[in-house]
């Protein structure tokens, strides 16, 4: 059998239609988009219709609010730390979550050391903030907020509406981190309301190395990377044409493919969600039941841990991911499943499957085949299985 | 990432299970960095004869746990206490970094299976005076 | 006659051969380095083996000193402002030259708005700095000097060897910005004695939107882009596998190449340049005629200004560059010609021809003709020239 | 980057050169900035019966000053004076922002030749009463 890939979340394939766009941009069309010649021209052209494109499909205002940078990761940084510097004279003030991603976290952690103070909201056992909660923490010294649209751990779609529409009578800026968003289901920014909005070209079948800010008119904010005057002056150094390119390919096949992706892959989510706690005993879904990512499948198994799951999965010709610190070198499991309550066991046991638009059913009943006896296996071998009453010792 | 040994040790664990009438049992590790590890034994005059382990945990917990086994069995108390961690991990042909702390900590469960079979031996054998 | 490419120090073309090691990591191969299954441990072994072979050849110690990161320009953002940062309690200067990369320049310029101060050298007239002038300069309060291996726009190259022996018995770190340098001239770290070194892969045959930063062990830095754990912490982000991969393949290549391009460039550079003024009056060579990059042709044609000259080439099949304020947006041309004592006027009328591996005498021939021409007929309608006798007038 | 009338003033000029008579010469910009252009006009009946210009600078700067000749030429004065550094662009169908500024100034080089021939005219006129 074929390998099947399950970490959609991770990264996905490029689209063989995005590396095709690419091509000729890694070949013949190579000009610096700073030079007035034909070859500069060409490639500014490629660089200039690609931020329309994405402009167009995400619901801009217009093509100069979309600024293009080198990950998903420089997105959130530019648009927290240096939101965070331009508005440094109305206040040092910024709210986010305990559940975002590391490139949200760690930023707002550099900037406490700067002056700034950071609120982390909690969330409830599905992952979710509470919109009053937010409003709550906001004081005159508030200038940002910064929640992720949807959950790269447990799926979890945040109300960015409601929050965003909490937000407006009050004079704070929105941002939300829809890494994990653009490209899974539908998304306009007239209807979101935010301010600041990242995306990375390789979760939604595009390039790696190839992100997005979108920035709305009026939004100040200094550069993260200095130099040359590319990108509005807000991101310096030669254009990554071909991933730009690559970036605003990969986002139109995705958002029209959404129709046809959304209900089958929320379809074979919940089927295999059903028949993974019917089929195994002491499983547990994280995250929320409905309000999640359409290829989102978090679990934690009891008694075992994610890694030695991975492993066997792997041998079995199954990617996936866990959240269990021992993939990350840190000695605590994912934070997110700690925020969302679960004990440090429970959360060391967590296995996510993210589906992609190439999965299949018969994949999905393989991995259900090959789970079970891993999960036999593993759990007899475990200090913290007692058998068929499998009672927790601790 | 890992080491042939190390994948070899974790899909095909020696001396998995446990030994119910033990001579000692030892636990390290602990929940919260996802690793924990308990060995069984066995021993009849100062030897080893028997030695099993449970492990919740990554491949590296589990893989350090059956070569620990492998190690130690048949051995004299006096020569298998002499094994460490440290030992544990180089017979795997070495460990990445980051699983090098609580992940590779077979060793201390069996130093402790070890302390807890003394402590036993010492309850059941004739009283000896006590201290204090 | 086909486009004859001149300006191979805006960008180059990616070699064919690059193209086609990056392929793999654009189609099948597409796995996220931190993932720990097969399709994730062939992305990173990837990614190790490019940092190992370009360790190599730059000469480093060790492959972890090699840093990726997503331009030229942000490995000199990274190297200025994380070690300014990490080295702060230590003090505060930093030593750099007028005439370095907007990169770096704009990167001193936003330190000094947060309590830094920065000396920047002046060069003399071939835009040479002195190294007496940088040992003058440090203070006890200098932590880092920053002078680029070879500029941009004139090709001089610095005296790096002989600054850094210079450094060496001082406790102050320092950064080459050799974006222009590597894959250009021979270049050995162990001999540079520096400490931090910047490169972009689209300066020799790379893709765009990759460089990277050595960083000598024991340095300490910062990092600019917060999030994962990526890049030994110093740049999260999911790395562009495809992007490093062909930097090192493009690098291995460049290098591989030097000794025939080098002594054949210089030859075709002193060729045109020794026409050019024997064919056109009033013409001045920009930089050090010998100490100079080997592709590197920059001149001022008195009387008329740089971007007309331009679009002239353009029009018949040549891409150049200038270094008039007209192709920039910005009033002044270029600092790297004021700074090395140019006329406004003469400045604007500069013309940088950077010559590459596929260009031919030929090809110089058909240039020298159409700049006759051109020339001529903009000297015609400029009202600073006054024909035959050619006197300024201002 | 430029329209295609930049493009065809820049690179097929019309009225480029000098009036060595010419009855008025105005000249803006400067070298600073790149841009230096000249306006060389012939008067009669206060007509502009010929106008030439000589510009060092981008292409827009030559663009301009080719086609402010253009539209200035033949005309009156009282109509061609309205002539503005803005209706100039639009006459080119548009400016790159960044070359708004110094590189559209042939009207003010117009301006300034105006003024300069009225200046000679007054000079070379019967003797007024001075001011002052
Ligand atoms: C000397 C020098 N430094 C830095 C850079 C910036 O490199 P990049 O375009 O990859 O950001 C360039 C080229 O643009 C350069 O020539
Ligand atoms: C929610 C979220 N934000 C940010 C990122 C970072 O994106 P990138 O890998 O392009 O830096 C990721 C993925 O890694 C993500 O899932």
């Amino acid at each position: 059998m074929a390998r099947i890939y399950l970490d959609h979340a991770a990264t996905t394939p490029v689209d063989p239609r995005v590396v095709k766009a690419m091509i000729p941009y890694l070949t013949g069309n190579f000009g610096n988009p700073s030079s007035i010649y034909q070859e500069g021209r060409a490639a500014k052209k490629a660089v200039e219709e690609s931020r329309e494109k994405v402009a167009e499909i995400l619901g801009a205002a217009d093509a100069r609010e979309i600024i293009f940078t080198g990950s998903g990761s420089e997105a959130n940084n530019l648009a927290i730390a240096e939101v965070a510097w331009a508005y440094r004279k109305r206040g040092n003030h910024i709210i986010t979550s305990a559940i975002e991603h590391h490139a949200v976290l760690e930023t707002c952690k550099a900037l406490e050391k700067h002056g700034f103070t950071v609120t982390y909201l909690p969330v409830d056992e599905y992952g979710l903030v509470a919109p009053e909660a937010v409003r709550e923490a906001i004081t005159d010294r508030t200038i940002l907020v910064s929640l992720m649209y949807a959950n790269n751990e447990v799926g979890t779609i945040q109300p960015i509406v409601e929050i965003s529409k909490t937000l407006q009578e009050k004079r704070v800026l929105f941002h939300t981190d829809a890494v994990q968003t653009v490209g899974s289901i539908p998304l306009h920014l007239k209807e979101l309301g935010v301010d600041l909005l990242s995306l990375s070209a390789h979760k939604f079948y595009g390039p790696k190395g190839t992100g997005a800010l979108y920035v709305k008119k009026g939004t100040r904010l200094h550069r993260l990377i200095h130099g040359g005057a590319q990108e509005r002056r807000l991101r310096a150094g030669t254009e990554n044409v071909a991933g730009i390119v690559g970036m605003a390919k990969a986002l139109e096949l995705a958002v029209a493919g959404l129709e046809e992706t959304v209900p089958r892959l929320v379809e074979l989510r919940d089927y295999f969600i059903s028949q993974l706690v019917s089929r195994i005993d002491h499983v547990k879904l994280n995250g929320h039941p409905t309000r999640r990512l359409p290829g989102n499948i978090n679990v934690s198994f009891e008694f075992v841990e994610g890694e030695s799951i991975l492993l066997n999965l792997d041998r079995k010709g199954v990617a996936a991911s866990s959240g269990s610190a021992c993939t990350s070198g840190s000695l605590d499991p994912s934070h997110v499943l700690l925020a969302m309550g679960l004990s440090h066991e429970t959360a060391h046991g967590s296995l996510r499957l993210t589906l992609g638009k190439e999965n299949t059913k018969e994949q999905l009943d393989y991995v259900l085949g090959i789970l079970e006896e891993t999960i036999t296996r593993l759990r007899e071998i475990s200090p913290l299985y007692l058998g068929q009453t499998a009672e927790r010792r601790i | 990432m890992y080491t042939e040994a190390v994948m070899d040790h974790f899909f095909n664990p020696r001396n998995a299970g446990e030994l119910v009438n033990a001579d000692g049992v030892g636990e390290a590790g602990n929940p919260v960095c996802g690793d924990i590890m308990r060995i069984y034994l066995k021993i009849e005059d100062d030897k080893i004869v028997d030695i099993k382990f449970k492990t919740f945990g990554c491949g590296a917990a589990i893989a350090t746990s059956s070569i620990l086994t492998e190690l130690v069995k048949g051995k004299s108390i006096a020569e298998a206490e002499k094994i460490t961690n440290k030992a544990v991990a180089e017979a795997l042909g070495g460990l990445p970094p980051q699983k090098m702390h609580c992940s590779n900590l077979a060793a201390d469960a069996f130093h402790k299976a070890l302390a807890a079979y003394r402590k036993n031996r010492h309850k059941s054998a004739p009283a000896v005076p006590a201290f204090g």
